[in-house]
């Protein structure tokens, strides 16, 4: 037997997978789960663009195997949106133009939403220390930034 | 009489250095044809990497642009960009 | 379609983008998101050498491998003819493209491909790659600009002759051209000054660093009809070069645009297109491939180092006498650089009569430099806007009098000979003067930088539909990849034609067979060019849609005029001619003639040029020559912003990629000619914690030559911050860092040498 | 083809390392494994998953220390609250270990073995006094960290063996500890120079103990004694720290690479071990 056969639950929902030993979290979430919303970008986990959230934790997709989640959590950009409701970082990112082209951004709203359930008001600082793995190379993070300074005040208000 | 303003490197090659001229013609076209019975060989050069401006306007492909007749015409290198 | 203020409905507001919420939630496709049932994977053989003879190529045991369904070599690539081919768009030379996509005789980069294969899975093509022999006879390598163009270095091309030196060289060499323009005379106009610099300053190669990499699928019929869907600026683009690299037929090949994940000219050129291809038509299989990052630092990109030489001359008040450039730039390891380019941008910024500028186009055993934002300008502006501030130092002027006092005005002639039409480069040195930024109080190690940067911008070729929809939405086609948001600009400005809401109107990317030839997305020409044959659509669809309502009234097309979305009866309705919305006319289409469109091919003339103006504050460490970027405005005309939020992601997200570039990016090669930092973790492009927030300033001075002004505004902003930045450091520091990038250990070693 | 396990007990763990003849890689977080994996830097025969150890993940009070797991990682360590009160020099560094999303993976036990000699808690675990547990097919052996790493990549694990825990003394009262690291951007890079300084302070404010390590400045952490006895006895005033600043810089044996010359790195670590210093000083002080 040359995959291991794993159960995990993504986005709420049980699913089974086969995989190699080699074979990243982020390659079962794309080829094989066909969850394409978290981007190689590096396979290194210096951009981020692979985020997901691991029991709970943010995590880089690329640097988890998917042997390892037998039994896990797995939620993803695929997950954020409740239905047809967006949440409210999704719905601030588009008000505020916060994307440029858009590669970036799936794994820049799981973090940013891991952070603003951990403090719901974080400081400019922060918010940047806290984004530092995810590179995006459109805005100059301006825009990103300010979104989720937007989106915190939203969540808090509502 | 259109002024024409050539590129050094195409001056020196075809045109003996000469950097201005006054060439009369009503198009493009026919200022380039006037050009190389001047110069003979200066209009292939003047259609490989070459990009025109009349009268301040940049044209890549400016075989039918009108010229008037106190047009100044600029070659320059074509831009590209990122 | 005047420019007076608030004449607008949709243009100048900000709405959300069409494809805003695939893209928040993760459901837009991009470039490796693409798959067809029964997909191969294709991988790249790549050369560890920087500079080795191909001596043979034994694939016998990768073939043998159980999953490998198909190898190409460059043998399976036809010989292009070695020449320069004008096309509708910028020249380029399809045989090295083709020897760049496929190494032939030589391998002139690391990175260089060697061979390609397509296998069942990823990880069997991996073993194929390793199962290929190649045997290689290392040569000499040369990765130094200076080097490179030095007699006796190793060189690349036997057959390179450099251009634009008489008498011609009869020695091959690595100098691929030497370009020169000019105005007035350089030695009387340095005569004239009472005040002149002079300085070398340097860049380093810097990669666009956009976040997807490379990929495509390829799929090929057994009757030759190839379907490509690729991530790339120009469907139009990978079609012609794959037409040609090939030697098949454009109707041959049709390309599907994916959403691209930046590109900043990075994809202006093809890399894996034409080898899917061919790996598909071997297999008879569609063949995926996607480069891995490495694989994108060491084989595509990046923009050229730079090895250069200001000088510039003032009277005692300021004023310019002359200014005098050379300018080396790598090219890589193919002709073609952007030196030309560097020195038709550099002094544009002022009005120089005495000018010349000189540049050198030379290869190394560096991948072929591809296009990136503004290509050539940061670098000559680095040079220009560093001696302008060295200059306004040692006549004790403020560094934006000394360029107001010389700025380029309309009618101003730039080095390369055109007299400027509008510009607005004055309005950018003045609100930058007045912006509360400059006048700011500054700590101690801290200064203050201020640079400018000028961008052609360009038009060209663009093709447009406007379809009216059944119940009175429209669509809206181009042929043009969005790379930043561009689709919600072409949706307003046919609604703001046609008259009708932002809402309904649906803008798509054609693929090639489904709009008209469309240069591709690149020289910040979307919005202006493409957006000027939407407005022409659009009001081709209005004129349209007058007809309808002319035949409806049964009377001459000139008594129907358009406004707010509805045909209007000159001189007043009566009881036969009642105002007709665009939903009524749509509705009653089948009845008028059949379904209303406009759609047109223009090739757009008049870009305006673009100007900015940027400020930057710095603080330095002078005890480890760290630089921290505590403030940045970006000051830049911007003709018209149609989405001002879109506008000003341009202007901050330039300025970053060009703080980037002046403080930490570069290539590093060992000793072996190999790239030693092919990754995110040594490439180092600035992180969100390493910024402040980017403020702007969008002036607004119309571009005549569009409907509503625009100008494009994608390159101008990465042109001054090189400076910007420098100028900062070199003021704190009390000493001019005149090397990019100012790493912290170069800025110690300068303050050690003050 | 690689083999995978996921052992529950550190016997397991052993057997299954100890059956790997050597080709066994254990994985914790990851961060360091995966990279190197898909690079091809690395071939293991088995890798094993230690993070389902139940010890592996633990955090518990010992000898008026701290036990922490191998496999606990910086975002897990940094949610109990005795670590940044007592060991924030150890907490800093383990929290500078990469992203948010490393954060969430990468542990001490991994940035420890990955024996890097810019490993970011390395020399904070150094100079606080830290230990950690080894298992092995021979048993159990306590060592201390500066043992651990022999060169850049090697360890003086044998075949087999694995850390399973770290053993953070008990800190007396004004005692504390700090750390930093030189990198050219704010986040993301690997340290130039690390310096990490543990101190303990009498009733007077006087340095009664110091110890100095200094990160990505040799082939392994230097643990530097001199630099811990330049502050013995004083109150740090600029004499003491400008014996200190050349004490690190004179134990600095740095190479030139893409990240730093020679020259910076030594330069830096004097600059460094300084300005901690007075870091670890302060918090000491304020910790009576």
């Amino acid at each position: 037997m040359s995959k291991h056969h794993i159960t995990a639950t993504v986005n709420g929902e049980a699913v089974e997978f086969l995989c190699e030993t080699q074979a990243t979290l982020l390659d079962v979430l794309r080829d094989e789960l066909g969850l394409t919303g978290a981007k190689e970008g590096c396979g290194s986990g210096d951009c981020g663009a692979c985020s997901v959230m691991l029991n709970g934790r943010l995590v880089c997709s690329c640097l988890v195997l998917g042997c390892e989640v037998d039994g896990h959590s797995i939620d993803t950009i695929e997950g954020v949106a409740e239905g047809a409701v967006l949440h409210p970082l999704q719905q601030v990112f588009l008000e505020e133009a916060a994307l440029q082209c858009g590669i970036c951004t799936p794994g820049i709203i799981v973090a940013a939403k891991a952070l603003l359930e951990k403090n719901t008001d974080p400081s400019e600082e922060e918010i940047r220390y806290w984004l530092a793995g995810n590179l995006c190379r459109c805005t100059g993070y301006d825009k990103i930034i300010r979104a989720v300074q937007k989106a915190a005040t939203v969540m808090r208000e509502a | 009489m259109a002024r024409v303003l050539l590129q050094r490197e195409v001056a020196r090659r075809f045109a003996g250095g000469l950097l201005e001229l006054e060439v009369e013609a009503s198009s493009y076209r026919a200022l380039v044809t006037a050009l190389d019975v001047r110069f003979p060989g200066i209009a292939q050069a003047l259609t490989v990497r070459t990009a025109v401006a009349i009268d301040g306007e940049i044209y890549a492909d400016p075989l039918l642009e009108p010229i008037g007749p106190h047009s100044e015409v600029q070659f320059l290198p074509v831009i590209g960009g990122g | 379609m005047g420019n007076e203020e608030n004449q607008y409905k949709v243009i100048g507001t900000r709405p959300i983008r069409p494809d805003g919420v695939d893209k928040v939630t993760g459901r837009a496709a991009f470039g490796a998101d693409f798959s067809l049932p029964g997909t191969i994977v294709g991988r790249v053989l790549r050369s560890p050498h920087a500079h080795a003879r191909i001596k043979s190529i034994d694939a016998k045991l990768a073939l043998a491998l159980p999953g490998v369904r198909a190898m190409v070599t460059g043998a399976d690539f036809p010989e292009l003819p070695d020449e320069i081919t004008a096309g509708g768009e910028a020249p380029v030379n399809f045989r090295d493209v083709s020897h760049n996509v496929m190494a032939r005789a030589k391998a002139l980069y690391e990175g260089h491909a060697v061979a390609a294969v397509a296998a069942t899975t990823a990880a069997i093509a991996e073993q194929a790659l390793a199962l290929i022999k190649v045997e290689y006879e290392v040569l000499p390598h040369v990765i130094d600009v200076r080097d490179a163009a030095a007699d006796g270095a190793p060189v690349l091309h036997e057959t390179m002759f450099t251009s634009g030196v008489e008498p011609a060289p009869k020695k091959p060499s690595n100098v691929a051209g030497r370009t020169e323009m000019g105005l007035g005379n350089v030695e009387e106009g340095f005569a004239a000054a009472d005040v002149t610099v002079e300085r070398e300053y340097t860049t380093q190669a810097v990669h666009q660093g956009y976040i997807e990499p490379h990929a495509c699928v390829a799929s090929v019929t057994t009757d030759g009809q190839a379907t490509v869907w690729s991530t790339s600026q120009g469907q139009f683009m990978v079609r012609e070069f794959c037409s040609r690299l090939l030697g098949m037929d454009r109707a041959a090949i049709r390309v599907v645009p994916s959403e691209i994940g930046g590109g900043f000219g990075g994809k202006t050129t093809v890399y894996l297109e034409p080898l899917a291809i061919a790996l598909a038509k071997k297999s008879g299989k569609p063949v995926k491939m996607v480069m891995t990052r490495d694989e994108v630092f060491r084989a595509t990109g990046p923009t050229s180092g730079a090895s250069m030489k200001v000088k510039l001359g003032a009277k005692r008040d300021g004023t310019l006498t002359a200014g005098d450039m050379t300018l080396y730039y790598q090219a890589g390891a193919f002709a073609g650089g952007p030196a030309m380019l560097g020195c038709m941008t550099g002094f544009a910024p002022y009005a120089l009569t005495n000018a010349r500028a000189v540049g050198y186009d030379v290869v190394s055993n560096r991948p072929k430099a591809a296009a990136y934002r503004a290509p050539g300008a940061p670098m000559a502006a680095f040079a220009v806007e560093s001696a302008m501030d060295e200059l306004a130092q040692k006549l004790g002027m403020d560094p934006i009098e000394l360029r107001l006092k010389n700025a380029a005005k309309k009618g101003t002639r730039a080095i390369y000979g055109v007299k400027f039409p509008e510009i607005g480069f004055v309005e950018t040195l003045e609100a930058a003067k007045k912006h509360p930024h400059y006048s700011a109080p500054l700590g101690p190690n801290q200064a203050r930088g201020v640079a400018s940067g000028f961008w052609f911008n360009i038009g060209g070729q663009s093709s447009a539909a406007v379809h009216v929809n059944e119940d009175g939405t429209a669509e809206v086609v181009t042929g043009n990849p969005d790379i930043g948001g561009s689709r919600a600009s072409m949706a307003m400005m046919a609604a703001e034609v046609l008259g009708i809401e932002y809402s309904k109107v649906k803008p798509t990317v054609g693929d090639t067979g489904q709009i008209g030839y469309s240069f591709l997305t690149g020289g910040s020409r979307v919005t202006f060019a493409t957006g000027k044959a939407v407005c022409e659509a659009a009001q081709a669809t209005v004129n349209e849609l007058r007809a309808r309502a002319a035949k409806l009234w049964e009377c001459p097309i000139e008594d129907v005029e358009w406004k707010d979305g509805a045909a209007h009866p000159v001189g007043g309705q009566t009881d036969t001619r009642t105002v007709l919305s665009l939903a009524e006319l749509a509705e009653s289409a089948a009845k008028t003639g059949g379904p209303i469109s406009g759609a047109v091919g223009i090739n757009a003339a008049g870009a305006g040029a673009g100007f900015g103006t940027q400020i930057c504050d710095v603080e330095i460490d002078p005890e480890t020559g760290k630089v921290t970027v505590l403030r940045y405005t970006v000051v830049q005309d911007v003709g018209r912003a149609i989405h001002p939020a879109y506008v000003e992601g341009q202007l901050q997200g330039g300025a970053v990629q060009g703080i980037g570039w002046a403080l930490n990016e570069e290539y590093v090669y060992d000793g072996n000619g190999r790239l030693d930092n092919p990754g995110f973790l040594d490439y180092r492009m600035p992180v969100a914690s390493d910024l402040p927030m980017i403020d702007t300033v969008m002036i607004e001075v119309p571009n005549p030559g569009h409907p509503f002004g625009v100008r494009g505004v994608g390159e101008t902003p990465i042109v001054p911050p090189l400076a910007a930045v420098a100028n900062a450091v070199s003021r704190a520091a009390k000493v001019r860092l005149a090397d990019l990038p100012i790493s912290p250990p170069r800025l110690l070693a300068a303050l050690d040498g003050k | 083809m690689i083999n995978f396990a996921i052992p529950t007990s550190v016997d397991e763990a052993v057997g299954l390392l100890a059956r790997a003849n050597g080709s066994g890689r254990v994985l914790a977080g990851g961060t360091d494994l995966l990279v190197q994996l898909r690079a091809g830097r690395v071939s293991p025969g088995i890798i094993v998953d230690i993070k389902r150890i139940p010890d592996l993940k633990a955090v518990r009070h010992e000898a008026g220390g701290l036990r922490v797991g191998a496999a606990v990682s910086g975002a897990e360590l940094a949610e109990h609250a005795e670590v940044q009160k007592h060991w924030p020099g150890v907490l800093e560094a383990a929290r500078l270990i990469g992203s948010t999303q490393v954060q969430g993976r990468a542990s001490l036990g991994g940035n420890l073995c990955n024996a890097s000699p810019a490993a970011d808690s390395v020399p904070a675990l150094i100079a606080a006094g830290v230990t950690c547990t080894i298992a092995g097919p021979d048993g159990r052996r306590e060592v201390a960290v500066e043992d651990v790493v022999t060169g850049p990549g090697k360890t003086s694990l044998a075949a087999g063996e694995f850390v399973v825990d770290f053993l953070l003394p008990a800190r007396g009262a004004r005692t504390s500890d700090a750390y930093q690291r030189f990198i050219p951007r704010t986040e993301m890079d690997i340290a130039v120079v690390g310096a990490a300084v543990c101190l303990a302070l009498d009733a007077n404010g006087t340095v009664s103990a110091a110890r100095v390590a200094l990160g990505a400045v040799a082939p392994t952490v230097r643990l530097v004694p001199a630099a811990g006895a330049a502050l013995v006895g004083t109150k740090l005033e600029d004499a003491a720290l400008a014996r200190l600043a050349a004490a690190a810089s004179a134990a600095c044996d740095p190479i030139n690479d893409k990240r730093g010359t020679i020259e910076f790195r030594t330069r830096v670590a004097g600059v460094l071990a300084r300005r901690v210093a007075v870091l670890a000083y302060d918090r000491a002080r304020s910790k009576a």
